[in-house]
């Protein structure tokens, strides 16, 4: 996985859930859920989209891990 | 020993004033003399006495108003047994049997003839302005018959629905009157009183933790799921908080609907139920809350999801808000109010921790319950969260 | 035959088949009737059965209340309502309250008749229409016949009822021509009955108006507006059961009473129309009554003083929809 | 006033007890009154019991009687029974009109009782009704009607003297003239103070006789109701009587003086027959024993009596208990 199917896999993830979403313009250390204004319902069902798309396990001990975008893709190539 | 009370002198005569007395206590006197006189609206008029016998005691002073039957005097009838002492004044003859008041009998409405929708003038008119068809919603008046609030709660419902489904601009509006309407009924009418309280979620979040281990990511339950649980356990230990003011009087609805409060990324708010959630269990609340959640932002709601509930669940820990005062949505009557799970120092026998804390809150309607109650249920929901295992 | 006619021949056949029968009032025999409604009966039946009285409206009612409970079924004549008014303590305290003030003891089977209404130039003190004051009084009925069937049967009706009936009869209806159905007979005192059948509105009215309703309703029907006419019959009992029944279906009503509107009968067809058909009610109970005046002698003053035919389409266009 | 002469002594110990019973009951309802036993408006007979007890001798059991609300002594001395008369006052269903009459309207059928009446002259006109009944129905009885000098004021004294006069009906007018219409003085309601003299300007026999002197009252009584059985029409008697207590209960009795009453007490007809009886002391006291037993056990039966359900309110409004 590279990081251009990440940021592919986190935009098709994000598009049911918050489809106004603008990501090019969110600052990598900008915190994900302010900025996409997602609740943790939908920050869940973006995971599980990540799940599906990347079919990462993110289990709940992790969410710390993720609190910006350049976390979440860090975190992703880790995977 | 006979009493000399105060006569009747009239058909409107209630009281009447001791003038004078033409005799003292040893005079004899027999029936048909003239022995006082008593004071009326109309005039002066000697009243006579009705046994023959001797005066032993005047009781009514000259100028004394005193109530028709009250005792005047005590004469000794002549040849009568004289009692050991005087009897007390004797209680004023029983009263009449009160009259049960006779209702006219009330006339019977006439019976809906079908297709034929039953609307209040004013429940017609706010369908017309909030653009309610009237056949599409449930009447609680008389016979079914449709009144204001449940067009509000249909209006409330139905322009959510187009809300979603719509662009944002012309739907919202639709929406943001039905709930200003009900909001503003719910400040006329409810007399609202709050109370909040702080929960150790530590046992409760690291149980939840171990248990989705065991699910799959998209079965994962979150802790709003676990809080709805615990709210529906709680109430069935304080019923009151649970259905309608209806009539001046509390009507409890044996069946626990949560509406829960579902935030709209285009702005407004809707409260889709999950209908009898104290007989589910955590999952299939997790389940229903997903569903919900998102055919309401995918207006794809039926009214049926949003017209019934009988208490609403509001949690807005997401957006960093740590206690909530909500504003109960009529007729229910009460509100629960989740704010942002924050970490806290936290002492437990003394011993000083750190520990994940949550600030439950209730707003309740004093007219169907009081603090005490509210103060119960609070626990309650704190009590059960203590064991989640158990929910 | 005329209504008037139809009144006096059931008078004739009344007498003649029961010897308690007979009619008294002022001018009823030699003169035969302020009205002529009892011409011809004098010669007929002789001054026993047809009793001119002097001019005492308490003493010949009350007597005629006396006769009644003497086992007799007198006819008093007064001659218009505008001078009940001088027998009223008759009617009132006695006549409606005997049979329930003696706890059931002693009936008062008798009917009194009486012209009424305005529209003849009579001015203030002899145009009144009272009938719906003395539907007020419990333990009478009170009786408003327009057609040629009802003056010949409800007249024959009330005369088998055991109390006190008062029928009164629009003096302008005397001269009106008709055909007495041939099964007519003694007719139900206690039911409306619905002379036109229509779906968009229903005009609720008696005697002299059930004509002008019918007249307008013709009119409106040419508008597409489809008017259905009830013919009260009596205001006491009011027949609450048909009114319901129609208003359900038009769900608008228009009450049209030559009455005055305040406390009138027309106020009380209202409030039982808003007590048992509410929710069936598009529109509120409308009323067109006559004006709270003292009636005008000016033929132009008086015609403007009481519903007309005009007045009644006028308004019940007023209360249609906006989009017909 | 020819001397009575038939009277023999065991009639007059009948009138006594008669005149007796009267004044006894009458006595133990102010009694009642005062203890609010008995409520609402009651006129008592005190001092005119030789009309009725006269009267009544003169009428039969087929005769009919309209009375007014000064009417204790004739209800009594036509045979109502005093338990029936207190019931009605104490307001229990077993009282003469059910309970809902009291004091002012006391009905009987079986004794062609046709009641009190509260409004003054009220009852006038009925008893034409009555005697028109009786007459059209060739039954010779005859209608006593009672009232005062009050009524003799009101309209319907005239209308109904001039229409029982026109008709030659069977009607016994009997006026209790005690001088007082409530607290206006004859000569303060009268132009011409000498009633019977009204009454013959209508052409009807008519005369006065000592209201105070039963037997006198008898005598009269019985010449008026052989004239009246004869078909001679109606006859005008004026009783000059006096009613020792208040108009009502408890009037403050200023419009008279004390020494008019104690001058007309000095007539009470009671003890004017006792002295002219002469009986011994123990028959009067027997006899009063024995009226103190009837009285007692009136108002025991009153007493025992029952309160009317409330769901009959509506009963007896019309025959059939159709809607009210």
């Amino acid at each position: 996985m590279n990081e251009a199917s990440i940021r592919q896999a986190i935009a098709d993830s994000l598009r049911g859930i918050a489809p106004e979403a603008d990501l090019d313009h969110i600052a990598p250390d900008a915190n994900l859920r302010e900025a996409l204004d997602i609740d943790s319902f939908d920050f869940l069902n973006f995971l599980i989209g990540l799940h599906s798309r990347l079919g990462v396990e993110i289990p709940e001990s992790d969410y710390g891990k993720l609190t910006s975008m350049g976390d979440l893709v860090q975190y992703l190539l880790a995977k | 020993m006979a009493e000399f009370r105060m006569p009747s002198l009239g058909a409107d005569m209630t009281r009447g004033t001791l003038v004078q007395w033409n005799v003292k206590p040893g005079d004899t006197v027999k029936r048909g003399d003239i022995i006082a006189i008593v004071g009326t609206e109309k005039a002066d008029i000697e009243v006579e006495v009705y046994e023959t016998g001797t005066v032993r005691k005047l009781i009514a002073k000259p100028g004394e108003k005193l109530p028709v039957g009250a005792p005047l005097a005590f004469i000794e009838v002549a040849g009568e047994a004289v009692p050991a002492r005087m009897p007390e004044a004797v209680a004023a003859e029983e009263a009449a049997p009160a009259m049960p008041p006779v209702e006219a009998p009330a006339p019977a409405l006439a019976p809906t003839p079908p297709g034929r929708v039953h609307a209040s003038p004013l429940a017609r008119k706010l369908a017309e302005e909030l653009g309610i068809d009237l056949a599409k919603v449930q009447g609680t008046g008389p016979h079914g018959a449709i009144e204001r609030h449940d067009v509000e709660q249909a209006a409330a419902a139905k322009s959510a629905i187009q809300a979603a489904a719509a662009p944002a601009g012309e739907g919202v509006s639709g929406m943001r009157r039905a709930i200003a309407a009900a909001m503003a009924r719910s400040n006329r009418e409810i007399p609202h009183y709050y109370l909040a309280t702080q929960i150790d979620m530590a046992g409760a979040l690291r149980w939840l933790e171990q248990s989705n281990l065991q699910r799959s990511m998209e079965k994962r339950v979150l802790p709003a799921a676990m809080l709805l649980k615990a709210v529906a356990r709680a109430l069935v230990e304080v019923p009151e908080l649970n259905g309608y003011w209806v009539d001046d009087q509390l009507k409890r609805s044996s069946d626990i609907h949560l509406g829960v409060a579902v935030s709209l990324r285009t702005g407004g708010l809707m409260i889709p139920a999950i209908h009898s959630a104290d007989k589910k269990s955590l999952e299939e609340l997790m389940n229903e809350l997903r569903d919900i959640i998102t055919r309401t932002r995918a207006g794809r709601l039926r009214s049926s999801d949003i017209t019934d509930s009988t208490i609403t669940v509001t949690n807005l820990g997401d957006l960093g808000v740590e206690t909530v005062f909500g504003v109960i949505y009529p007729p229910q009557v009460a509100l629960v109010g989740f704010g942002k799970i924050v970490e806290r120092p936290w002492a437990v026998q003394g011993m000083l921790g750190v520990r994940p804390v949550l600030t439950a809150t209730l707003a309740a309607d004093h007219r169907a319950t009081d603090g005490r109650r509210g103060g119960q249920f609070l626990d309650a929901l704190s009590t059960l969260l203590q064991k989640p295992e158990a929910l | 035959m005329t209504f008037r006619e139809a009144i006096r021949e059931a008078m004739r056949q009344a007498i003649k088949a029961d010897d308690r029968v007979f009619l008294m009032g002022e001018d009823v025999g030699r003169y035969g009737g302020c009205f002529a409604v009892s011409k011809g009966l004098l010669a007929e039946f002789g001054p026993e059965r047809i009793r001119d009285t002097p001019l005492s409206e308490s003493a010949f009612v009350g007597a005629g209340i006396g006769a009644a409970m003497g086992g007799m079924r007198p006819i008093v004549e007064i001659m218009t309502s505008n001078f009940s008014l001088l027998a009223l303590d008759q009617i009132m305290n006695n006549a409606a309250t005997i049979l329930h003030m003696s706890g059931g003891q002693f009936n008062v089977p008798l009917v009194i008749r009486m012209a009424t209404g305005g529209g003849r130039q009579l001015a203030a003190q002899h145009s009144h229409t009272l009938e719906g004051w003395y539907a007020h009084i419990p333990g009478i009925k009170v009786l408003t016949p327009a057609t040629i069937d009802d003056g010949y049967g409800m007249l024959l009706g009330a005369l088998k009822d055991p109390d006190p009936v008062l029928i009164f009869e629009n003096a302008l209806l005397y001269n009106m021509e008709g055909e007495l159905s041939p099964n007519a007979g003694a007719a139900g005192i206690d039911r409306a009955c619905i002379r036109r059948r229509g779906r968009d509105i229903t005009l609720i009215t008696y005697s002299m108006g059930v004509w002008k309703s019918l007249e307008a309703a013709e009119k409106l029907a040419k508008k597409g507006i489809e008017a259905e006419v009830i013919d009260l019959r009596t205001l006491r009992p009011l027949d609450d059961g048909a009114l319901v029944e129609s208003v359900s279906r038009t769900h608008r009503a228009l009450i049209i009473d030559e009455g005055w509107r305040s406390g009138g009968i027309s106020a009380e067809i209202s409030a039982r129309l808003m007590e048992q058909a509410f929710y069936e009610l598009d529109a509120p109970v409308a009323r067109l009554c006559g004006a709270e005046v003292p009636m005008p002698y000016a033929a132009h003053m008086e015609r403007a003083a009481l519903p007309q035919v005009e007045t009644i389409t006028e308004a019940v266009e007023r209360m249609m929809p906006a989009h017909g | 006033m020819s001397e009575p002469t038939n009277v023999n002594r065991a009639h007059e110990m009948h009138l006594l007890h008669q005149m007796l019973y009267i004044r006894r009951f009458e006595e133990k309802c102010a009694e009642l009154y005062s203890r609010e036993k008995i409520r609402g408006f009651m006129h008592l007979y005190i001092g005119e019991e030789a009309v009725c007890v006269g009267v009544m001798e003169a009428l039969r059991p087929e005769d009919g009687i309209v009375s007014t609300y000064r009417e204790h002594g004739h209800a009594l001395s036509r045979g109502i029974s005093g338990g029936a008369v207190m019931a009605e006052m104490f307001g229990k269903q077993e009282g003469c009109s059910r309970g809902r009459g009291g004091s002012m309207h006391l009905f009987d059928a079986k004794t062609r009782f046709y009641g009190g009446n509260a409004i003054v002259g009220g009852g006038l006109p009925l008893s034409v009704g009555f005697a028109l009944a009786d007459k059209m129905r060739q039954q010779t009885r005859v209608t006593c009607c009672f009232f005062g000098d009050g009524a003799v004021a009101e309209g319907e004294f005239h209308e109904t003297i001039n229409l029982s006069a026109l008709w030659k009906l069977p009607v016994f007018f009997v006026c209790e003239n005690n001088r007082y219409a409530m607290g206006t003085r004859l000569d303060f309601s009268h132009s011409q103070t000498d009633l019977s003299k009204k009454a013959a300007a209508y052409g009807i026999a008519s005369a006065w006789v000592d209201g105070m002197d039963v037997r006198a009252v008898e005598a009269a009584s019985a010449t008026a109701c052989e004239y009246v059985r004869a078909g001679n029409g109606p006859y005008f008697l004026e009783c000059r009587t006096y009613r020792f207590r208040a108009h009502s209960m408890y009037d403050p009795e200023l419009y008279r003086e004390k020494s008019e009453v104690e001058e007309w007490k000095k007539r009470d007809p009671i003890p004017a027959l006792i002295a002219r009886i002469d009986p011994a002391a123990e028959e009067i006291a027997a006899l009063e024993q024995q009226i103190a037993k009837q009285v007692d056990e009136a108002i025991a039966f009153a007493e025992a009596g029952t309160l009317e359900a409330v769901d009959e309110l509506t009963r007896f409004v019309y025959s059939d208990r159709s809607p009210a």
